[in-house]
């Protein structure tokens, strides 16, 4: 038998296939049976109580969506009251995930939240900070630092920070996080993008911007979470166009401990499912016994397990490429 | 028919056909139905019939399925689409849709043939609720809003309510379904735009007219209606006259059809007037007529 | 008929549509009639001889590709001796593009190159810059503006700044590169990303991240584009996935002057002119005379040119959506 | 055929087809190319038969096209491949490749059907040159790299020079064109890595020794060599004792195939030994033997 368990710092998943925060919802429990799955994350909840952004609030593209939604939130009380008790009748750990307009405000929240049945507090830091004129939490150090610090006083759970892909150098966010406590890190939200109607002029969403999910992001969102491996000892769990076993397998060979679906389950209800089994054999397949011995196993070029020569090597400028030229 | 798995035509990239036995207990399924029959209407509309399993057939009037409409590894549509139920017939264990083509994902599902799989998700939403036992249901359809509205007709005669049906259309080469709807014992009655054919008169007046009549006459106990926002306007206020209730099934684009996405939300309002955004897929997609707000 | 010509500051182009940097090259010619195209883009030039990154240097996506070439380079003497001379045969303004590894070799490589035939230079800021341990340029407000003020001061040509996509803050960089004295930018060059092989654990590129190009990043750097135009007065120019010309009216509706075209290239080597045929074709089916009326004419929600009532309007803390929060 | 646009089948997404007069003196053509005939030779090889304007039968053995290998509006695979000349029939305005079926790439394209359009770009890169006048060529093709070569004989047979031509491949039902080559007054042998068959040996030593003997004899002027490293390397040596000189095609995965992205580089060393890297679509792909190295 294949051990499919992983830790996420001092918690057990019984495997490493979990949701994405807004993705998942109590009307899947309607449609598979919810004990299978490694752990449970809820939808970002707000202090205040929220409706969204206008319609339209998705478009489609050729291989994933662009949504913008804008975090309804019935807030605390509803969800201490409604989504908490609902999960805890199934057996997986329960994550909540958290969003708030200053530093204050999450730790406040945190702290409000920070009840039984809630096993680890996600902070999604993608949200407009009003400090900044909207701009991210994630997107600076600072920021990242002031709300996990201010989480980290309110709260004894576990803290994952989830960071958003809008950046620059994540592997410097990554750091801050783990610097200010964090106990994991999600990698990460949604790319930020837009669609224009040729035909009318009109932007294609209700808010002219959202985030990109699905497949067609995980090419980027891959090297960002291989980028904050290397940059933390913290475990890192890889969230972004996951639809298949191979998609696990990418993220967990680049370094993640575990995986967030998202996107894929719109598309089939059953994706998490049918991934945790098909993971069982895939494992099987490469002759390994345990889903870790994947985590952070790519093989960096020139380290030749079987020794061959590699090609004659090429004169480059400078380390790295973070640049992104070509 | 496969609950899970499958990769001819319009079914999922599975990899992997679970263990099914710990889901069968579940209401909603994601399943491969062979097509059993797929015929033209007319130009626009297309009639699909599928095998289901038995859970799929629980499935009510005004509720839909979620249908995956592409090609066995293609990634376009990359979402599916909502249909609703238009006949369930559960002695054969087919569930069938009324559709018209208007786009890419139903170019696709029309290309279906008999025996392809089409991967649905379903039964999903909350379908027409009859519980308020009228002697008498209106119904009211423009276009397709008639495939959500036939079930409803057998549903009532099956509960020994009356029913009359108006449909609105365009012309009359898209009323379909009378016959259907006849059998189930409604009394229908045919109105189109085209002022040379031999149906009634669509413009809204008209068909106001009609309904207080028919609801004067009848003792109609409730109003259900598909399909244009203008006799929705008109039959919200001829409820509030008349004080007859009434549903209404609405459409938004979806992202998951499961309640979990909030891509669907529409504006209602309550009793005293406060707005608040529903998900029409799991909040309806039946709503109280009375509930909903002009857009 | 249908005027397609516009003006990138004092210099006009036939139309808007030209190659991006390094996805163009003499072979061309011998396939379609370049005199035809809106302007040339030589690919980057850098001040040192260099071979590029190990191979693989290419590795497929479902709807594009991520490169990692590392920009081979022959150096600025092959480069005035050979590349200048071989497109002043056509008609077409010639934009030549360079990098460097410090702001003042960046400048003496622009002074060294500013010579008769070169009309425009494109400054590749997605390079690493040694002094910031290989993060790019562009990666920076500060080395942006040392970048372009350096230039500057060595050259009378105009100059256009390629910005990276990889960043958090576009629209600050292209204020950056604005206020140094940038005529217009070029928005964007690659984006960061990976693949790896799940059955050998070996990443599919011999320098394991490269840039992703193509249809796939349209919609992020279509996002991007609008975010310069909005933050910038210096006409900006889109580049990221045109393939059609529909895509154009995108990027210009999103406020680009003009487009780039690369990758798209490779696939249909006939891609440039089918554009600028079908360009007229649907200005027309349009009703617009100039192709400059697309130019940022995309309806910002709530600007209902029909005067028709919206839907009602939503609640939605913080304007902003920089995190890209779905 | 059409040198631009097109929907059926392997095309492009050409919204547009341009004015094409301006480009009609471009030497590189992208064209819609009809099929005529595609088949099967054994389980993995496909022989196909397209029809080609008048500038693609200008190509020369060693020159290859890039086809686009999708179906119409398909987003994958990307970017296209390449594929050698196999055969020129300038009489009937036809071109032949033969190829092997090893991925996505070649599985589409290998559903091709007579009078679905092949979208092809070429004639591309530089071909093998036969301008130094030897009296006798000496042709060693592994596998597929029989494809690249195959072409070279007949252009030998019609300048007057000898060939022998060596095949190897992993099994005798692999050994396909030994009667073009013969046709093309070829003299050939099979060798195979199956002792059991009645072909000769394929290992190196032997094959080498079969060089040795060829060259004596009829005084080769030119190896020319694809689709084995190995043998190409034993080439390389053997033509530096006997100071033959020779020729080999490499392959290397593409992106643009017109010398423009600097994906498909390879290694190579001038004569005082320096590495260089040069484009294997526009340098290539022939390339002097002794100029490789090895990888
Ligand atoms: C609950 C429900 C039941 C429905 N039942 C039926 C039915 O029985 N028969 C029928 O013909 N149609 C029905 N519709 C409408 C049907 O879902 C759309 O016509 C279909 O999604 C259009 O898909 P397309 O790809 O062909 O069109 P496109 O125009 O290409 O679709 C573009 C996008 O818009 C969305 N979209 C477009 N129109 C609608 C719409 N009206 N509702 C939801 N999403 C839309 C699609 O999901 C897609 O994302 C129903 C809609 C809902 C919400
Ligand atoms: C100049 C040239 C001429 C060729 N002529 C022939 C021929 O006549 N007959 C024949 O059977 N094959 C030939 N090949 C090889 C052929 O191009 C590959 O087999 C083909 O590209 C594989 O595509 P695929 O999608 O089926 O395989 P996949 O394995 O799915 O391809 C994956 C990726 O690898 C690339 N790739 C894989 N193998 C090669 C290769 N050997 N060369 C270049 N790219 C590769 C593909 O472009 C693709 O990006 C030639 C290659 C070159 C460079
Ligand atoms: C409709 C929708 C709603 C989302 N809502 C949230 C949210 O409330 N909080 C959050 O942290 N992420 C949210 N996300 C982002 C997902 O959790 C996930 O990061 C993203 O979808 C990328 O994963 P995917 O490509 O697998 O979908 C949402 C995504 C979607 C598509
Ligand atoms: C193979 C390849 C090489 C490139 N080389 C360069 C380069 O030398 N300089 C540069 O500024 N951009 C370079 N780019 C980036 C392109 O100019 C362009 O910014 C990018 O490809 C996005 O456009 P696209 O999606 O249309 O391809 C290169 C892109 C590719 C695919
Ligand atoms: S479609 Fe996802 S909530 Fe309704
Ligand atoms: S394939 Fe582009 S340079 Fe050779």
């Amino acid at each position: 038998m294949v051990d499919l368990s992983v830790d996420i710092g001092a918690l057990k998943l019984a495997n490493p296939i979990m949701p994405g925060s807004g993705t998942f919802a109590e009307g899947m429990e309607q449609v598979v049976d919810l004990n299978c799955i490694g752990a449970f994350v809820a939808k970002t909840i707000t202090p205040e109580i929220r409706e969204g952004n206008p319609q339209p609030r998705v478009t489609e593209l050729k291989n994933g969506m662009i949504g913008s939604i804008g975090i309804p939130s019935k807030g605390p009380e509803h969800f201490i009251r409604e989504i908490v008790p609902f999960y805890n009748r199934f057996t997986p750990p329960f994550v909540a995930s958290v969003s708030a307009s200053s530093a204050e405000e999450f730790g406040e929240l945190c702290a409000q939240i920070s009840v039984e049945g809630v096993d680890v507090i996600e902070a999604n830091i993608s949200c407009p900070n009003l400090k900044r004129d909207g701009e991210a939490f994630g997107m600076r150090c600072a920021d990242t630092t002031d709300v996990l610090e201010e989480i980290k006083k309110r709260t004894d759970l576990p803290v994952w920070a989830k960071l958003t892909p809008n950046v620059g150098n994540i592997g410097e966010i990554a750091q801050a996080a783990e610097d200010a406590g964090a106990d994991a890190l999600v990698v990460a939200n949604a790319l930020l993008a837009m669609a224009i109607d040729t035909e009318t002029f009109r932007p294609k969403l209700g808010n002219v911007m959202g985030g990109i999910t699905g497949p067609v992001v995980k090419p980027i969102i891959l090297r960002m979470a291989y980028q904050c491996a290397k940059a933390v000892d913290i475990p890192v769990i890889g969230c972004g166009g996951v639809a298949t076993v191979a998609d696990v397998a990418e993220y967990m060979l680049a370094g993640c401990t575990a995986v967030q679906v998202g996107t894929a389950s719109f598309v089939h209800p059953t994706a998490m499912i049918n991934i945790i089994d098909g993971l069982a054999d895939y494992l099987e397949g490469q002759g390994l016994n345990s889903v870790t011995n994947l985590i952070g196993a790519m093989v960096e070029p020139g380290n030749n397990a079987e020794g061959v020569v590699e090609a004659p090597s090429i004169r480059t400028v400078g380390g790295g490429n973070e640049g992104g030229g070509v | 028919m496969r609950e899970i798995g499958g990769t001819r035509n319009i079914s999922g990239p599975f990899q992997h056909a679970p263990d099914s036995d710990s889901e069968c207990l579940k209401p909603i399924a994601e399943m491969i139905c062979p097509v059993f029959d797929h015929q033209w209407l007319n130009d626009d509309y297309k009639h699909l019939v599928v095998e289901a399993p038995v859970r799929a057939l629980a499935a009510q009037p005004g509720q839909f399925f979620h249908l995956l409409c592409r090609e066995s590894d293609d990634v376009a549509p990359y979402l599916r689409r909502p249909m609703s139920v238009y006949r369930i017939d559960r002695d054969q264990g087919r569930i069938e849709f009324l559709y018209k083509v208007v786009g890419e994902g139903t170019r696709i599902l029309a290309e279906l043939k008999p025996g392809d799989g089409l991967n649905a998700v379903g039964p999903l939403g909350r379908g027409f609720d009859l519980s308020s036992k009228p002697e008498h249901i209106l119904l009211l359809a423009r276009g397709v809003g008639l495939a959500t509205l036939a079930p409803l007709a057998e549903a009532a005669r099956e509960r020994g309510i009356g029913v009359d049906a108006i449909l609105s259309a365009r012309s009359s080469d898209v009323l379909m379904s009378v016959d259907y709807l006849r059998q189930s014992s409604a009394i229908v009655t045919t109105v189109t735009d085209d002022p040379d054919d031999t149906h009634g008169d669509s413009g809204v007046d008209k068909v106001e007219e009609m309904v207080r009549h028919i609801a004067k006459e009848k003792g109609t106990g409730l109003f259900a209606t598909c399909g244009s926002n203008r006799l929705l306007q008109m039959l919200r206020k001829v409820g509030v006259e008349l004080g007859i209730s009434g549903q209404v099934a609405l459409e938004q684009q979806m992202g998951c059809g499961l309640g979990m996405c909030y891509c669907c939300v529409r504006p209602f309002q309550n009793t005293v007037g406060e707005i608040d955004y529903r998900r029409v897929c799991i909040d309806g997609p039946v709503f109280d007529l009375q509930e909903t707000v002009s857009w």
